[in-house]
């Protein structure tokens, strides 16, 4: 039974849904803070959609590398119940008591003995679940090799000889008796993040998707770009199978309102996605394809994607189209595709050829999650998205369900794993505290100590099935490590990684007192942690193992040359005895964890984050800079939805201010800072006689923001008509007579942002205009407002307020950099002249208010000075860097330093809100340890051999070596990654990193010639 | 710190082809901090010179250490008991250390396996530049702390000759125009003026004019 | 030299080319047993004197694989890693091995095929070379 | 007057003087020297004779200046620091004094690199402005570099060079200032093509009254082809040759480049004529010698005057 972790009577624990990338994110961060959590997905194995990814902007890294970590993470968590194939049937209860009824599908394999050797899929390929992921025309074969759980999955009925199939598998792991499971589980919240899935444009018959096979998605011309995508990464036209000279990408399908059956609201990711494709096939064709992207509006406005859009115009020439696509033809007997588009500027149709179109389509909540929404009772929007709380989205209708990702609303990657850490707090904060579990405590075996002993090393070999015995005779092999110095014990071990064989070499260990061991099986990369935990619980020190990979990189690609193979497994296993022996234990570098918090910066950010970790009961400190708490919020009205800022707010100042664990200090500067991870010291002054103190805190939170941007452009500051739009808002709010005067308002968007000296978009002022012109409409039907923009971008939901804002008869007209508006002094009204490009001549607005979206720039002096303090980088603009802008959007790379809110990059409140509760569940993923584990792979000098050359210092890609008050150089084995670059390049060898230390790698090297040179 | 970069391997090999038994030894010092000689570069050197004299069939026995400065007499005297074990030595320590065993062990041949090339500072990971050349009347003083003598090719005391270009030398684009680098920190520091004193022509004396030099510190010396 | 089978020591990167050798063997992409793997953190941890040891025991042939550029989990340990090649592939010249021996090849984990087909290649491209001098010499 | 030079004499009388170059040649043939003479009898008022020129060995300076004498014209001995130390360049001009040499020109000299012996060492025991000091104080106070006496001065009229083109261009005048300040009496130029760049120099060297302290002589150089042009323009150190001359090249054919080169020459002394400072013309026709006498016809500069 896969379940028999849960204990049904306890309702103590999470319930996830969906084990994409978000929902795998919010179970870890669950997991680490030692909550219980059950994460469930419908599928056979998780990952969701990232998981079909070729590569993800804006690094363009490989996907797999990059979500690899994550599968392997989540499946080892203690903590985690991970039920695949399986889905809600029912929900019952209220929040902190849940009873959810689940059920799951017969996956007929047993997991427990699945060794994932694939000898199903190689006799019997129609019985098995091999991901055919979205991408109907072209199949991939092996989903890939970190797949999650490590097992596969039967289709019974497509399968003819049952027996046969039941007979092939080596680890007797089919069980076609397998039962849908029904079940009932206890818990106190819900997290639901089941993802989205994608409009199909089929019934498009203008644009010739269903009948032409170079129309494609934009997943799967991922698909065909991807290394394990169906044509093995060669991009070619599946009609002709030719390598394309022309693709073109078409923008918003399925998206804002366009087509029939769209969603109105627009899709967010798919823009960086389309430049994302273009860029990557150029990088990869360079002048041999041609790339245009047919748009209505370009929306990068994520952090630095206006670089990258900048990037794919100027360095790879990517062309772009101001365009609206009318239809995608075929000329009979050609296989060229003719697109006809009009563009912005006139009526007129013009065509164009490609080899290949590919369709940008948009997010769509699919069946099953509205079914799934249903059966938990939330409530859903116009658009089947879920109904949401004005300041916080993960928060639905219905109290301890939460929802994140794109179930929530069509977004991209960075998002998605900000709202899964959110979910995670939230769902956290439901829960009842913890008492520390007795669960640790016994696995804390006595280790021997084998530091003075010969080298006494067990060899254990896995036949793995057919998998290594039916190529290479499993008793020569260990007849020949049999002979090998040092090996006590050499033995066959059937299927290593099984329960019986781990106890029995357990076993071995304790009895024939062995100090070093050698498995003979597969990857190192699977399996390696399951056998050093092995070893600890044999009472030796963990990192005297070492693993031959005598499965995936012996048997299994020399099948053919059976001698060849079990020469290649001798000479593998002896490497790895030659290396072990020289292995010396290890221990995992731990420190003490303090649970005191650091939060900087006092706004709607600062305080949420405070709130959400003083509720948890941490000790929170809180230092402002100003006088006040409220940050830029102070200054706000209302939200584009309509929310009240100011009542928000107050509220909010007024809980931080009477919280018993929160202290706050105002006029705060910090001053100075040490110490590491988990165990900070900083020193700061605050209060009107800036008295100097000093905080010890374990972790720190970066909440600065930003600043609102004031550029001395059309005269801003020279006349009171020019106005910023947080201006105008106080000023509609405080002045409502003077607006019902007013005849005509210019709003000029792109204020200072997008140029050349402040390159990236500010994402919140479209919005904002939108947000204030439809103010302006309401108090004055008649004015006429002028939007003078380069690209609308009110991403999401936004979108429709920009319709209603059109349909209100708002007035948009489009500019370009080279060609921005002209502002001029008229009395008590300035003349704003603009060119129309669509009348093709320049026209004069004389305004009674001129509003500038001036948007947001990086507060630079704080910025900078904390950067220093802290060492902890920023962007090129000025704002702090996370760690990874995909997978860690709110880590920084120094571990217990977390940023959250505008001082990461611009952003709105309820997003600022949401990386607010995502960084308070990072930061309690930490904070839930009493120690904080550094592994063992670092890297150790000795100082007596060091030459203090600096080489190491300059070397290491994290700054972390130094030359010490001692004169050499040290390495903090807290912050050190394990890369090894500076071994490799002390001239003096005066470093070695630990479990690769120099003498293991020449021993391999030595070992595998001793034959030859002998 | 004295730079100093590998000899070609096969003028190496041509040095030690009469002998069998070699004593390779690294410094710990200059030529470690800029990887020319130290533990990693000898025992490059070592696997190198083992393979070319298989394959040129002779045999070859090579002892590797590395001394912790072989331009000081006391550590020189380590290698006592390994000398006996070698037919030559091999030295990857700049000319200093080189002579010192040559001076310490009169009996047995010793090469050098590196050429010794300048006084100078890291510029970056892999780069060293050269910065001084030991005149021994140091003139960075005035000249706002960049060196004529050992970074302009003219060795000009009064400013840049006609070939400075964009603030690059006439010899080569990748060197910076000294002069230019003064020029420019001398404005920074507002002392342009005194570029307008006329150096007078060098006393070279002190920079080995009149014969190898020597330091003595009567307090110190015996 | 009939017969000739080339040893051949590949330094594989933990995260890349490592993954990507597995993926080779889970999708039964055979390569020519000829190519031992060697699992290294990161490309960037290869040394150059662990190359030119490789050699000096006997290898005839060596290649290093770490991830695709812009892709190591270090930041910059595959740019390294080539301009260490590249500087031990000068010296295998000076000793009077041809550098063709030696190669820093690139791989992303998903590239399965691509590492079998290095593999192929490689071994090819030594077999044509014949037995590194070094121990053809030791073994006379 | 300081000297007997011919030159100063022609300076002081408030003539616009000329000079121009002599090459000597790479090996024994003394009869180079002198055809290059017959070329610019009586067209020059004193002729530079160039020191192993561009770091290329060639017949000695000073012996070539002997032959420029012997065919009855005024060298103007040139001496770089590149090959000597202050031992053999004070040497060479006692020596050249005595063989009734009156005037000298004081250079770095162009680095060997550039040159056909580029493993040799470049000496520069002192530099351009020590070697004025040095003949000045000789000349003057009659001693060595060392300090010591001389018996009998060499009475020199003393040149040095100025390039208003090289970088860093605020430091030009400067150093001329230093040349003047350490004696030097009068100034050849780099090549001028960029008018205005070296009226923007001669501003500030009158600016600090310099061009009352010496002489100015401004270099011109006849451009031969356009293939030269574009050579001087792309590949000579401190060569400042506008893109507009290069085209004016360009957009003539090749039979009349030459031609074209020659006008330019002759317009662009015309051109620094009108440039108060200006004290003379310095025409530098590299193995060119026979257009020195219709450039100079043509720029109305002669006859030369008899002083």
């Amino acid at each position: 039974m896969q379940n028999s972790k849960i204990n049904q009577n306890q309702n103590n624990k999470v319930l996830v849904v969906g084990g994409g990338l978000g929902g795998i994110r919010t179970a870890l961060d669950l997991a680490e803070a030692k909550k219980d959590v059950v994460l469930i997905d419908n599928d056979y194995t998780i990952g969701g959609l990232m998981t079909q990814l070729d590569r993800t902007f804006p690094t363009n890294n490989c996907d797999l590398c990059t979500i690899a970590p994550h599968l392997s993470e989540s499946n080892r968590e203690d903590h985690i119940e991970l039920l695949t194939m399986t889905t809600v049937t029912n929900v019952t209860g209220e929040k902190g008591n849940f009873s959810v009824t689940l059920t799951s599908k017969p996956r007929y394999i047993n997991l427990e003995r699945c060794t994932a050797c694939g000898d199903c899929l190689t006799h019997f390929p129609e019985c098995v679940n091999f991901h055919p992921g979205l991408d109907h025309r072209a199949p991939t074969c092996m989903r890939y090799p970190q797949a999650t759980p490590q097992a596969y999955s039967i289709d019974l009925e497509k399968c003819t000889d049952v027996q046969a199939l039941v007979k092939i598998c080596p680890a007797r792991a089919i069980n076609p008796d397998d039962m849908p499971i029904k079940r009932q589980i206890q818990c106190a919240s819900i997290v639901l993040s089941p993802g989205a899935s994608v409009f199909d444009p089929s019934h498009l018959d203008y644009l010739g998707y269903k009948n032409l096979p170079d129309v494609v998605t934009s997943l799967e011309y991922e698909r065909i770009l991807s290394a394990s995508g169906p044509t093995g990464g060669k991009l070619i036209c599946p009609s002709t199978g030719k390598q394309p000279k022309r693709v073109a990408w078409i923008q918003c399908i399925g998206s804002r309102g366009l087509q029939k059956e769209a969603g109105a609201y627009c899709s967010h990711a798919c823009c960086m996605f389309a430049l994302k494709e273009a860029i990557v096939t150029k990088e990869r064709f360079q002048d041999d394809i041609e790339t245009t992207i047919f748009y209505m509006d370009m929306r990068t406005f994520g952090k630095d994607y206006e670089l990258y859009l900048n990037r794919a115009k100027n360095d790879y020439g990517v062309r772009f189209l101001r365009s609206r696509p009318h239809s995608i033809l075929q000329p009979e007997g050609k296989t060229d595709l003719l697109l006809t588009y009009t563009k912005e500027d006139s009526t007129k149709q013009f065509e164009e050829e490609f080899d290949m179109v590919v369709l940008s389509t948009g997010f769509k909540t699919s069946e099953e999650s509205r079914l799934l929404a249903q059966r938990v009772g939330i409530e859903l929007n116009s658009d089947f998205f879920p109904i949401t709380e004005e300041f916080n989205p993960v928060v639905t209708t219905k109290p301890g369900v939460y929802v994140a990702g794109t179930f929530e609303g069509p977004k991209d990657i960075p998002e998605t794993m900000v709202q899964a850490s959110a979910a995670a707090c939230m769902a956290a904060a439901d829960l009842p505290d913890i008492i520390d579990e007795p669960k640790e405590l016994q696995e804390a075996p006595v280790e021997r100590d084998v530091s003075l002993e010969e080298p006494k090393v067990g060899v254990f070999i896995c036949d793995c099935g057919e998998n290594i015995g039916g190529i290479v005779n499993v008793e020569n092999l260990v007849a020949h490590a049999a002979t090998l110095p040092y090996v006590a014990v050499a033995k066959a071990e059937g299927h290593g990684c099984s329960r019986t064989s781990m106890e029995d070499i357990c076993q071995t260990i304790v009895e024939e007192g062995l100090n070093r061991v050698v498995i003979g099986g597969c990857s190192p990369r699977t399996h390696q942690e399951k056998f050093q935990d092995l070893l600890q619980k044999a009472g030796i020190n963990r990192y005297l193992v070492d693993i031959a990979n005598i499965r995936d990189q012996v048997t299994w690609v020399h099948s053919g040359k059976p001698k060849e193979a079990e020469a290649k497994a001798k000479e593998l296993i002896a490497m790895s005895i030659a290396s072990v022996v020289r292995a010396q234990p290890l221990t995992d570098h731990t420190l003490p964890m303090n649970k005191n918090v650091l939060v900087v910066g006092g706004g709607v950010t600062g305080m949420t984050a405070s709130l959400k970790l003083a509720e948890r009961g941490y000790q929170v400190y809180l230092a402002e800079k100003n006088d006040k708490l409220g940050g830029i919020a102070n200054h706000l009205v209302k939200t584009l939805e309509g929310g009240d800022v100011q009542a928000y707010l107050s509220s909010m100042v007024e809980k931080v201010k009477s919280h018993k664990k929160i202290q706050v200090m105002t006029r705060a500067l910090i001053v100075d800072h040490s110490g590491m991870p988990g165990m900070f010291t900083t020193g700061m002054q605050s209060g009107p006689q800036m008295f100097y103190k000093q905080i010890e805190h374990g972790i720190t939170i970066l909440a600065t923001g930003a600043q609102s941007n004031r550029p001395d452009q059309y005269l801003l500051g020279k006349t009171p008509a020019v106005k910023t739009q947080l201006e105008t808002q106080r000023y509609l709010f405080e002045h409502p007579d003077k607006v019902k005067q007013w005849e005509n308002v210019v709003m000029i968007q792109c204020v200072g942002s997008r140029t050349p000296e402040n390159p990236n978009c500010s994402r919140i002022c479209c919005q904002n205009a939108i947000k204030n012109s439809l103010a302006i409409l309401d108090l004055n039907p008649e004015a006429r407002v002028f939007i003078l923009y380069r690209d609308m971008r009110t991403y999401g939901f936004q979108e429709e307020y920009y319709q209603k804002a059109r349909e209100r008869g708002v007035i948009f007209v489009r500019y370009d950099l080279e060609k921005p508006p002209v502002v001029e002094e008229a009395g008590s009204q300035v003349d704003v002249t603009y060119y129309d490009t669509i009348l093709g001549m320049d026209i004069t607005v004389t305004a009674d208010t001129l509003c500038l979206s001036t948007g947001m720039i990086a507060d630079h002096d704080t910025n900078e000075e904390l950067s220093r303090v802290f060492k902890l980088p920023r962007t090129e603009d000025g704002y702090f860097l996370e760690d990874h802008v995909k997978l860690r959007p709110v880590d920084m790379p120094v571990p217990g330093f977390f940023v959250a809110g505008t001082a990461h990059s611009p952003k709105l409140i309820r997003e600022s809100v949401t990386q607010a509760n995502a960084v308070a569940a990072r930061a309690q993923t930490m904070l839930a340890r009493d120690q904080i584990s550094l592994g063992a792979a670092t890297a150790k000098v000795d100082g007596k051999l060091c030459a203090a050359c600096l080489i190491c210092v300059r070397a290491c890609p994290f700054n972390v070596p130094y030359i010490n008050a001692d004169g050499y150089s040290e390495i903090d084995p807290a912050k050190c990654h394990g890369c090894g670059m500076c071994v490799a390049e002390c001239p003096a060898k005066a470093i070695q990193l630990m479990q690769f230390e120099d003498d293991r790698i020449l021993a391999k090297v030595e070992q595998l010639f001793e034959r030859i040179t002998a | 710190m004295i730079t100093a970069e590998r000899k070609p391997l096969e003028e190496i090999i041509e040095y030690i082809k009469p002998f069998k038994r070699i004593l390779l030894l690294g410094c710990n010092e200059c030529v470690t901090v800029c990887s020319a000689g130290g533990r990693k570069e000898v025992g490059l050197l070592a696997s190198g010179l083992q393979m070319a004299r298989l394959k040129s069939g002779t045999d070859i026995e090579i002892q590797q250490h590395t001394l912790e400065r072989q331009c000081d007499p006391e550590y020189v005297e380590e290698i006592v008991s390994m000398i006996d074990g070698a037919d030559a030595v091999l030295s990857m320590a700049c000319g200093c250390g080189v002579q010192q065993l040559a001076m310490r062990y009169k009996e047995i041949p010793v090469f050098p396996a590196v050429n010794t090339k300048f006084m100078g500072a890291s510029e970056r990971q892999g780069v060293w530049a050269e910065r001084c050349q030991g005149c021994g009347d140091c003139l960075l003083g005035i000249t706002g702390g960049i060196c004529p003598i050992s970074r302009c090719a003219k060795q000009l005391m009064n400013g840049p000759c006609g070939g400075s270009t964009t603030g690059k030398c006439e010899i080569s684009e990748d060197v910076d125009c000294a002069w230019q680098l003064i020029w420019d920190r001398l404005k920074a520091l507002g002392l342009t003026e005194r570029y307008l004193d006329i150096m007078p022509a060098k006393d070279w004396r002190s920079g080995g004019g009149s014969g190898p030099r020597k330091i003595i510190r009567e307090d110190l010396a015996e | 030299m009939e017969n000739f089978e080339p040893v051949i020591v590949a330094f594989c990167c933990h995260y890349c080319a490592y993954t990507a050798a597995d993926m080779a063997g889970t999708q039964r992409l055979p390569y020519p047993a000829n190519v031992k793997i060697i699992r290294i953190p990161c490309s960037g941890k290869i040394d150059t004197l662990h190359i030119v040891k490789a050699f000096e025991k006997g290898a005839d042939g060596v290649y290093v694989a770490g991830c695709l550029e812009g892709d190591c989990h270090f930041k910059n340990g595959n740019v390294k890693a080539a301009k260490r090649v590249a500087y031990v592939q000068k010296y295998l010249e000076e000793i009077g091995l041809e550098s063709e021996r030696l190669e820093m090849v690139n791989i992303s984990a998903g590239m399965g095929h691509r590492f079998a087909e290095l593999a192929s290649t490689m071994t090819e491209k030594i077999r044509k070379l014949g037995p590194s001098p070094v121990k053809a010499a030791a073994a006379l | 007057m300081k000297t007997e030079s011919n030159l100063e004499k022609v300076l002081a009388a408030g003539h616009l003087a000329v000079t121009s170059e002599c090459g000597p040649p790479r090996g024994c043939k003394p009869e180079e020297v002198v055809a290059k003479s017959k070329f610019l009898d009586g067209i020059v008022d004193a002729v530079n004779v160039t020191d192993n020129q561009t770091a290329m060995v060639r017949m000695s300076s000073l012996a070539a200046s002997v032959i420029v004498k012997q065919q009855g014209l005024h060298p103007l001995f040139q001496v770089t620091c590149r090959d000597r130390n202050r031992l053999a360049m004070q040497a060479d001009i006692i020596g050249a004094y005595s063989l009734g040499i009156d005037t000298m020109l004081c250079l770095s000299g162009d680095h060997t690199k550039f040159g056909d012996h580029p493993q040799a060492m470049n000496v520069h025991d002192i530099d351009s402005i020590q070697l004025i000091q040095m003949v000045k104080d000789m000349r003057d106070k009659g001693i060595f570099q060392g300090g010591a006496e001389l018996k009998g001065s060499p009475k020199m009229f003393i040149g040095a060079a100025a390039n208003p083109f090289a970088d860093p261009f605020e430091l030009r005048v400067m150093r001329l200032a230093k040349k003047i300040a350490a004696g030097a009496d009068f100034i050849q130029t780099q090549c001028i093509f960029n008018v205005p760049k070296f009226e923007q120099w001669m501003e500030g060297v009158r600016k600090m009254g310099l061009h009352k302290k010496c002489y100015i002589l401004a270099g011109v150089t006849p451009c031969k082809s356009l293939g030269a042009a574009k050579y001087m323009a792309n590949r000579v150190p401190g060569m400042d040759v506008p893109k507009d001359v290069v085209d004016r090249m360009a957009s003539v054919p090749k039979e009349k480049q030459a031609d074209e080169g020659v006008a330019i020459c002759v317009e662009t002394i015309e051109r620094l004529k009108k440039v108060e400072g200006v004290a003379g013309f310095h025409i530098m026709a590299i193995e060119w010698e026979e257009k020195v006498e219709e450039i100079c016809q043509r720029a109305g500069l002669l006859p030369r005057p008899q002083v």
